[in-house]
């Protein structure tokens, strides 16, 4: 039974997907989300961070986690103890693909993310939370 | 509140849905916690600071003034061990030493005469940071919460540490989780909106308040689905085992400058059902303690739809007629 | 023959000591330093960092390199390739020391800085520069 | 110089010893160098972005709004491969990737028609960037710089990689330190400041200049000392070895939209006696080279005396002189 999950349903911003356009094309586009609990973590913490765009999985090579105004390579998220994620700071997922999201409807996006709990080591183990929140958003 | 022995804090932490969501700021917070008529503040530096664990001296000087601004005083400054953040190793001495050092420079600057660390410490740095707590003038508590207890081995040494060198810089924060039992409305209503069936989680906790185990528990009761065999098993570890007696707080008081009030859910003007403050309460007035105890709610791990507020200030009312019968 | 080496003169800033007080009392002193070269670098490419004052060697678990409002250990300083030291933003050393520094005489302040130049491998190595700077400084 | 066919541009790098020291800001180094008559800019991202490797949208369009202050072009954003940042490996290439995939929508996005890059982004990694150079209409270029020379194998595989998709978004930057020879003043000079002995290092270059290897140039002088012989192992291996040809330069000029006229000092009125100017721009005109030529100062990694805008100031003039006897 999950308590501690009560945020989840707000990882993913109710914000319009935005394209990356680059000389007047798209070549994939961003959306934010929320770090989902009381308290900010560091982006080390987070052990899975996994994507799914109107059902697909995206590669995690075609994925950026944007935070504290730098870009990072989702290989690079288990490294980042020195990135603290405050709660009331969203990340910018960005998604590269050819042409972006088609703006005629709203696309299901879906994120799961596995995070330990740093200060949760009572018995010498902790805490790692599961978890997941899907939304329709419109492309703006 | 002014005349009475025992005083009222609260955590921010308890506004932390308010907080998460957007519909109060850091100052908003401090407003609605004014206006409920407390006076002391804990603040949990990793929820609200955003440039944590390094908060620059112009937040600071802004919390300060935000503080005088609603007449409310800095009590406890809330820090962490944060011994899982590396993904190869748990933190090590040196870095232990730097978070807390760090951490009591910011209380005492902001003013905070408690600073609040967790257990993960360890007994050989707490014992160094003794020198650092007298020069600074804070308190250094360590936070005694579920599942630990009392009886947690390293808890006796940090007793023989605090006889050793004095309470004057050192104590416990006993968090009051560490005494609940019996679930409260928000987490069976939570599981049950996950699937577990009403009826049997009734009939789970009926099995449990006879003293049965769980196992033996969940073999009295019929074609249990797997997530209410898991539901189970969690409110046994959470409620009806792993608890310390009422009593040992007794032990505990000689340590404690300050105490978490943790609850989870109020029906207006009745005792908490879950954790046992009409017990705790007359027994720590009953010892004369003279500290704080801080108002945590905590049902926002299990509903963003519940007001923290009106929570808040059922638990006055609440404490207020178990201490002094008004 | 060094050339590369020209900024090495403007490592020590030019600013008085402070001494860190706290509850009245001073607990340590810091002083800032720039980065000697022409574009900024990543901590990470710091192989060695050592502070000298008053002739005397600090021990590293009393120092603290602080960058980008952000304080490390200088056990840390090799793992922080995501933290960029831009030319122009001047790192805080703190030392860490009982009283802090007497105010009724100049202190002289020692850097070294052994940094890798991290797109230099032409041939499959990297150039490593050991730069250093002494200077007198006031105390505030 | 607007009929002519060679254009000329200036990297904002020459500015470092002002950039760096806070003389000049970067509007001043922009205003320096379109008082001094430049047309088109070259930037150094790693130098004078302050959220590098990941400029701001609001640094970005600060930026675009100076140019057009100035009546300044953007021609050039240089780039790194800075293989060597983390202390436990090279980059990998999902890393390489990244970066120069963002360098190249950073450099679109403030309207650089070229991006400078470096040659460890690997043949593999630039072949696959080569639909990207297409898609957001940029040229990405190698800057071929010392201790580099065509001969360097790799060099052959970029240019097959150049002649099979066309230089419309490929080419080559060759860096005139390539065919640098003789050690110019500055150095000179901070060696001898460093405790070299002019007479001596003098005579190491006259033996060089006769043809003389290092060892048996180091066996004809007596008594060096140690300090002595590692300079002269320097200006031999800087100036009198690993030069290119200046005739190599033809093959270059097929791929080559831009050059770096690297030069470290300029006495008034008088050719380079490092950088063979004198005979590298009389080769580039008659081949019909049309791309730039940046100004490149270099001297600030020897001497912070000197004026980088006089230093740039006189490179014009030399150049003007040597291309159209004006
Ligand atoms: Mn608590
Ligand atoms: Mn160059």
């Amino acid at each position: 039974m999950a308590g501690f999950q009560a945020f989840a349903d707000y990882i993913i911003c109710e914000k319009p997907i935005e394209n990356v356009v680059v000389n007047g094309q798209a070549v994939g586009y961003e959306f934010e989300i929320k770090y989902p609990s009381y308290r900010g973590t560091y982006v080390s913490c987070i052990e899975k961070l996994e994507i799914a765009v109107d059902g697909r999985e995206i590669d995690p090579k075609d994925l950026r986690f944007c935070l504290n105004h730098k870009e990072f390579l989702f290989a690079q998220i288990p490294e980042l103890y020195s990135e603290y994620w405050f709660i009331h700071d969203n990340a910018v997922i960005r998604v590269f693909q050819e042409d972006g999201l088609a703006k005629d409807r709203d696309h299901e996006v879906s994120v799961r993310i596995v995070h330990r709990i740093p200060y949760t080591g009572y018995f010498g183990d902790y805490l790692v939370l599961d978890s997941a929140n899907t939304k329709k958003l419109q492309v703006l | 509140m002014a005349d009475k022995q025992i005083k009222y804090a609260v955590t921010l932490y308890s506004m932390s849905c308010e907080y998460f969501t957007g519909k109060y700021n850091l100052e908003e917070c401090l407003k609605a916690v004014a206006e409920m008529g407390y006076k002391g503040i804990e603040l949990v530096a990793a929820q609200m600071i955003p440039e944590y664990p390094n908060p620059s001296r112009e937040w600071m000087d802004e919390f300060v003034a935000l503080l005088k601004r609603y007449q409310l005083e800095p009590i406890c400054y809330s820090a962490y061990i944060d011994m899982g953040i590396r993904s190869d190793r748990d933190l090590n001495e040196e870095e232990i030493f730097q978070c807390t050092l760090n951490d009591m420079m910011y209380a005492s600057y902001m003013g905070f005469p408690i600073v609040r660390t967790q257990h993960a410490i360890t007994p050989k740095i707490f014992e160094q940071m003794v020198p650092y707590a007298r020069k600074f003038n804070v308190k250094l508590t360590i936070e005694l919460h579920r599942p630990h207890t009392p009886s947690v081995p390293v808890w006796q040494e940090y007793m023989r540490i605090m006889d050793k060198h004095g309470t004057e810089n050192l104590g416990i924060v006993p968090d009051f989780s560490i005494f609940q039992r019996t679930p409260h409305k928000l987490y069976l209503e939570l599981a049950i909106k996950q699937g577990a069936r009403k009826p049997v989680l009734e009939a789970a906790c009926r099995i449990f308040e006879e003293g049965a185990e769980v196992e033996a528990t969940i073999g009295k009761l019929d074609s249990l689905s797997e997530f209410e065999i898991v539901t189970i098993k969690d409110i046994y570890s959470n409620f009806y085992s792993n608890s310390a007696d009422v009593e040992e707080m007794r032990t505990l008081l000689k340590y404690t400058p300050y105490i978490h009030g943790k609850f989870y859910y109020l029906e207006e003007d009745q005792d908490d059902t879950c954790v046992p403050f009409h017990k705790l309460l007359p027994l720590i007035k009953e010892e004369g303690y003279s500290g704080y105890i801080s108002s945590e709610y905590e049902g926002h791990h299990f509903s963003t739809e519940v007001s923290s507020a009106e929570q808040l200030h059922r638990l006055i009312k609440m404490e207020n007629r178990i201490l002094y019968g008004v």
